[in-house]
């Protein structure tokens, strides 16, 4: 295995592509680490994004915030900005792991490892994140949604590196959350995990909703039927069912170690309800 | 004469009895003369037991003297974390 | 030994016993300097890697490691045609023989010059398998169309016609209980299972091993019990014993886990072929898979009250799997289970069976912890169902002082009635509870015992002492074997130093277990004390020119024993010390003995939980433990086990536990998915110490280090049960489990 | 395969060393640098036994490479103590009998630093999050949280 910590976007990208072995991103290195430790990843190169500039970055751009793909959970935590415009994302992230672990990890890495349980994913696919991709062929911005493909499968291309990750500006009265069930109180992966962000009008009617669900299909869902049940409504206790039945429905989970088929699908509507409980109040300002 | 407990499982061995009698002053005396009378029990000897006299447990100390009034109870071989 | 109701210690004031100081390996073990398994290097060293089976059960047809043996960097290859000794259950545990019994049974081992150079050996050696069916779950095993691992591990106690995966059989108790159950006005019968769970300890199993051409052995490694390891390897590798020095490294946790061996022999064997010392270090992986968890369990119970809270009998049959090899710890189970109640009517069945999984280790207080779950949960359940007060119902029955116990001797003196008292009047029983929150109560008992002991005791020419035994300090042992030793002595804590002596410095030492070491390497660390006061006092008799008999020992001092005496001034130990050399030579007491009179321990536990009626999700509120200890010797330590054991079972039943594919290979063998609990799951663990004092000790000790496991798992169920508001029969009572049952007893 | 040369600062003093590119941070301390202090409890970032800090930040040394470390500043178990003065955590620790075996020790301890230098005067519920990822077997947690909320309380009157 070769090491490298390129200094530039483009010299990552030309190592990558030039790779005719395997090539991995090190970002945090939280799950390629422990990969390589079980052998389940042998790279022929490495290559460290961390020393090239700008990736660890969090910058204001059109009302939004652009975050590096090498900010780590612990320093996104620090950033009041982007904490009081998506606290469900930031509090998303922080849920991976230990504080250790939060010294490392990454948003744009949790994406990229593409496991449908990824805590961050939920919450970013919720607030209509978008992913800038750089690679041989130039840039282009992802729906963060539409990088996994399938339990550890990317539609990144041969070459192609996260350079980082756009949340966009904030809607007056809009709220986001996340929330996730694991068996204890931390160092879990998701059983279920479930986004949420929504829009008030100044009355308080829901005008936009976006419902995200990791850990119940092989990718993480936006759920556009279980959005719906809430535009319209004062998301009151009726809205909230609804929304709870139409997440339950919308699972496709397995059977694993970590839970059963059907106390995700239970899960699934009762953690939606209550993460948008939250979104509510956070939109009410 | 010594009154044994002996536990259900090794009660096979001893036609049945809860309790037999065998003539010992120490846990040696005892182990022996009830391998020799009862050979059924002698493989669970060998297994290992413990021996509660008087309600504390002996494992191997053989000069353990056994009091004529003394509650004795064969037990499996007590092992611990 | 006799009941005497005065204890000989009873009077007496303790100056050390009883204190709070600094442990003496505290320094190095807040500073990193500790050392551990894994952090011995030795000069030429070679690592080594252990082949693991992928396999719950197969025929190895032939193992070929002539590509291995090639690589550049390869040292030595071991199969287990290298250990021509007589085949036993524990050697074959180490390296598999002709079958391969469960995931991650070791089948080779290389040493290489590098781990890098090892793992890529690992993947040239060609085991050719025939995989055979398997089983994991003890109540299909129990079956007799299932898989047999074994033709003949089947003993005389087990009817003919059963499955050969029964390996013994076990009964207990006394009266008759059908008699009992017709006495009865509310009688439940439930079934329980309860999953495998592991030790945990942190510190994956280490060794280094050094062995020269002449055929002496060195051994550094962590373990429970050094003198264990040398007498249990040197006959697998054909050597004397005294040819194997074995020293204990720092020890990171054990819980019974580390009271056997798994690396050792490989690590000799490795060092043996390749002619220099070779390391070995499990990874989390290796640990899981292939050391010894304890038993998965099966149980049938069923108990009889009076309206008046009288049992009137109490039954079970259990049925325990302890993996691939005999020895589940039912027996203990079957034995423990009623422990804490004095019975007319009492009956245990216990089923020792074995199952492809790794072969079960000791784990704090074995087997006993599940008994007292399913006759724990009964109990209450019937308390329940006669709207009768859970601690009253359990002093009532309580088991006293000549109660017969049901695994059939007559209790001496013991404290479980002084825990349950504790628990009845301390606030927490009163403290009101919220919505979907419960209370639950448990007791738990553990038998305890001592065994070979010896300890090495010298006066140091400035009257300081250096103290040496032979047992692995787990928990702060040291600190408390300097503590009886300057209370024996009259002389301060700093003034001793214990350390922990290799095998060859000491006679035999028990593994540190069995909640053994405070009781009886303490009792013969104050017998060695004694040795060396009885020395100390001829010097001085002889200085003065009186009789040996005339001298007494008072406060660290020689002193003559009255006006008849002579009138001396009394002389300290620094003094007397001083003049060894003048007055015979040097000094020291030492004392070597096979323990006995370990006084058994009883603990009632009291567990607050609140469970999120949607989720499932369960969080304990609040947890006091109220334990006899006899005489606390250094009481932080103790509260220390109360809180660790009680910890470790709220573990075992909420979340840990052994899931198995059907592929018969161990889906989590890593703290991601064996979920011991975290900082954040818990609440400060209150501790009530109850001080009965053990007769067969000096001081009044009973080991507490195992008993504080067994209530948990009981008093948690309780508590989960009364905030669900349906009863709980297996564990661990994971969100899925506890979800569904509420819905279940919904619909 | 080519070793990596690595200029580092450990514990204060500025070091090097050469590693294989997949090596650990942790096995480059533990095996090159003979800072044995931290410990691999599980390899994967579940138990934090081997917690070391990097420019600052808490990490597990087992999920970083060696060749990162390369211009960082490492702190260590190792470097906790000020010659003879111990910290006022491990102080605390020793003072309430905060572990027993010890094996998680060094990790607990330099991540309770961490903790104390972000947040001074945590909340019990705080120190219990913040110490999620230090698994201990052997104490419950009870007296490790009490010595982290006794060294906080200390530290904040000196």
């Amino acid at each position: 295995m070769r090491y490298e910590a390129p200094r530039t976007l483009e010299s990552a990208v030309a190592l990558m592509a030039g790779e005719k072995g395997s090539a991995q991103i090190l970002a945090g290195g939280t799950d390629l680490l422990v990969r390589m430790k079980s052998g389940f990843a042998e790279p022929d190169l490495v290559v460290d994004i961390k020393r090239i500039d700008g990736m660890h970055a969090i910058t204001a751009e059109k009302g939004g915030w652009r975050i590096g793909a090498a900010v780590p959970g612990a320093a996104l935590g620090e950033h009041a900005g982007v904490k009081a415009d998506w606290p469900g994302v930031v509090e998303a992230l922080e849920l991976i792991g230990s504080t250790q672990v939060q010294g490392r990890a990454t948003m744009a890495g949790n994406m990229c490892n593409a496991s449908p349980a990824a805590d961050s994913v939920p919450a970013m696919v919720a607030a209509d994140a978008v992913a800038r991709v750089v690679g041989p062929n130039g840039t282009r911005d992802v729906a963060v949604g539409d990088i996994a493909t399938g339990p550890g499968k990317t539609s990144l291309t041969n070459g192609e590196i996260v350079e980082s990750i756009f949340l966009p500006a904030r809607p007056k009265h809009s709220g986001d959350a996340y929330l996730r069930f694991i068996p204890r109180t931390e160092m879990d992966i998701a059983v279920v995990g479930v986004g949420v962000s929504l829009t008030l009008d100044a009355s308080g009617t829901c005008t936009a909703a976006r419902v995200s669900l990791g850990a119940v299909a092989p990718t993480v869902l936006l759920d556009q039927k279980a959005a719906a049940t809430l535009i319209g409504t004062k998301v009151d206790d009726a809205a909230l069912a609804k929304l709870a039945a139409a997440c339950s429905a919308a699972c496709k989970p397995i059977d694993d170690k970590r839970g059963t088929i059907e106390f995700r699908t239970k899960v699934a509507g009762v953690l939606v309800r209550r993460a948008a409980t939250i979104a509510l109040q956070r939109a009410k300002g | 004469m010594v009154k044994v407990a002996i536990w259900g499982s090794l009660r096979v061995a001893t036609e049945g009895r809860a309790e037999v009698e065998v003539d010992a002053k120490n846990l040696r005396e005892l182990l022996d003369r009830l391998a020799d009378a009862y050979p059924g029990i002698k493989p669970q000897i060998d297994r290992g037991v413990s021996v509660s006299i008087d309600g504390l447990i002996y494992n191997d100390s053989w000069f353990t003297p056994i009091g004529r009034g003394s509650e004795v109870v064969l037990l499996p071989r007590i092992v611990g974390g | 030994m006799a009941l005497d109701d005065k204890h000989e210690a009873d009077g007496r004031v303790f100056k050390v016993v009883g204190t709070r100081p600094v442990r003496p390996d505290g320094i190095d073990k807040v500073t990193g300097r500790a050392r551990f398994g894994a952090d011995m290097s030795m000069p030429g060293m070679l690592v080594g890697w252990v082949l693991r089976s992928p396999h719950a059960h197969a025929r190895i047809r032939s193992i070929d490691t002539s590509k291995a043996e090639a690589l550049p960097g390869v040292k030595a290859v071991v199969t287990r045609k290298d250990f021509t000794a007589e085949s036993d259950d524990v050697l074959d545990n180490c390296m598999a023989g002709a079958k391969a019994l469960y995931d991650g049974h070791a089948v080779a081992a290389v040493a290489a010059v590098s781990a890098k150079v090892a793992k890529q050996a690992l993947k040239l050696i060609a085991v050719d398998y025939e995989v055979l069916p398997h089983v994991t779950d003890v109540d299909e095993a129990m079956k007799l169309d299932a898989p047999v691992l074994h033709k003949d591990k089947t003993d005389e106690t087990v009817p003919a016609g059963m499955s050969k995966n029964v390996i013994q059989r076990f009964e207990y108790g006394h009266g008759d209980v059908e008699a009992g159950f017709a006495e009865a006005d509310e009688i439940v019968s439930r079934s329980f299972k309860t999953a495998a769970t592991h030790q945990g300890y942190i510190e994956p199993h280490a060794c280094v091993a050094s062995m020269g051409p002449d055929g002496q052995a060195d051994l550094w490694v962590c373990t429970q019990g050094h003198y264990m390891v040398r007498n249990v390897c040197a006959p697998m590798l054909g050597m004397d014993i005294g040819k194997l020095r074995v020293t204990a490294s720092e020890i990171g946790g054990g819980f019974g886990g580390k009271t056997t061996v798994f690396l050792e022999p490989v690590a000799l064997m490795l060092s043996r072929k390749s002619g220099r010392p070779v390391k070995m270090v499990m990874t989390r992986e290796d640990v899981l898979r292939a050391t010894g968890p304890t038993a998965s369990t099966s149980i049938d119970v069923k108990i009889g009250m009076k309206k008046d809270g009288t049992i009137t009998a109490g039954w079970a049959e259990m049925r325990y799997q302890g993996g691939a090899y005999p020895g589940s710890p039912v027996q203990f189970g079957a034995m423990a289970a009623f422990a804490p109640y004095n019975l007319k009517h009492v009956k245990t069945i216990g089923w020792d069976v074995v199952t492809n999984r790794p072969k079960q280790a000791a784990y704090r207080a074995p087997g006993a912890p599940m008994g007292a779950y399913v006759v724990e949960s009964v109990i209450d359940e019937l308390c329940g169902n006669l709207g009768l007060d859970r601690l009253s119902v359990r002093l009532k029955n309580a088991s006293t002082e000549g109660a017969k116990a049901s695994y059939g001797p007559r209790f001496g003196k013991i404290g479980l009635t002084a825990t349950l008292e504790a628990a009845k009047a301390h606030p927490h029983y009163s403290a009101p509870l919220g919505p979907s929150q419960g209370r639950g109560i448990s007791c738990g008992f553990w038998f305890n015992f001592g065994g070979d002991t010896s300890v090495s005791l010298s006066v140091n020419n400035d009257g300081t002492i250096s103290l040496s035994e032979g047992n692995p300090d787990i928990g702060g042992s040291r600190a408390s074997m300097t503590m009886m030793a300057a209370e024996e002595l009259g002389i301060p804590y700093d003034s001793v130093r214990t350390i922990i002596a290799d095998t060859s410095a000491l006679g035999q030492n028990e593994v540190t277990d069995g909640s053994r070491v405070t009781f009886a390497v303490g009792l013969a660390t104050i017998k060695a004390a004694r040795d060396a006061i009885t020395k100390m006092c001829s010097r001085a008799a002889k200085v003065w020119g009186i009789d040996e008999d005339a001298v007494i020992w008072e406060d660290g001092h020689a002193k003559p024993a009255g006006p008849n005496a002579g009138k001396f001034p009394p002389m300290s130990l620094a003094e007397i010390a001083a003049q060894a050399s003048n007055t015979g030579g040097p000094i020291a007491g030492h004392h070597e003995v096979n323990a006995e009179g370990a006084g058994v321990s009883f603990a009632t536990h009291m567990c607050d939980a609140e469970v999120d009626p949607e989720t499932g999700a369960v969080k304990i509120l609040r947890y006091t433990v109220f334990q006899d200890a006899g005489k606390a010797v250094h009481p932080a330590y103790v509260e220390g086990q109360f809180q660790g054991g009680a910890v470790q079972g709220i573990g075992w039943a909420l979340n840990e536990e052994y899931i198995y594919g059907k592929d018969g290979r161990l889906q989590n063998p890593g703290f991601l998915d064996y979920r011991v609990p975290v900082a954040s799951d818990l609440p400060m663990i209150d501790t009530v110490i109850i001080e009965v004092p053990n007769p067969g000790h000096p001081y009044g000790v009973r080991g507490v280090g195992e008993t504080s496991i067994v209530p948990p798992l009981a008093a948690v169920a309780n508590a989960v049960s009364a905030a669900a508001g349906v009863r709980l029969t297996e564990l661990p009572m994971s969100p899925p489990r506890v979800l569904k049952a509420i819905d279940t007893a919904r619909a | 395969m080519t070793q990596i040369h690595v200029s580092t600062t450990i514990n204060g003093d500025a070091g090097e060393f050469l590693c294989e590119p997949d090596e650990t941070l942790l096995d480059v301390l533990r095996d090159r640098l003979g800072l044995t202090g931290a410990k691999e409890g599980c390899g994967t970032g579940d138990c934090g036994a081997c917690s070391v800090t990097v420019d600052g930040r808490l990490i597990c040394s087992c999920l970083m490479l060696g060749a990162e470390a390369d211009g960082r500043e490492v702190t260590t178990i190792e470097g906790m103590a000020n010659g003879e003065t111990l910290h006022p955590l491990q102080r605390k620790f020793l003072e309430h009998a905060a572990l027993q075996c010890g094996i998680c020790t060094p990790g607990i301890l330099v991540a309770a630093k961490a903790l104390l230098e972000k947040n001074p005067n945590p909340t019990e519920t705080e120190a219990r999050y913040w110490l999620a990822g230090n698994l201990c077997r052997c104490t419950g947690y009870d007296k490790i949280i009490r010595a982290v909320m006794d060294a906080a309380h200390e530290m904040r009157g000196a």
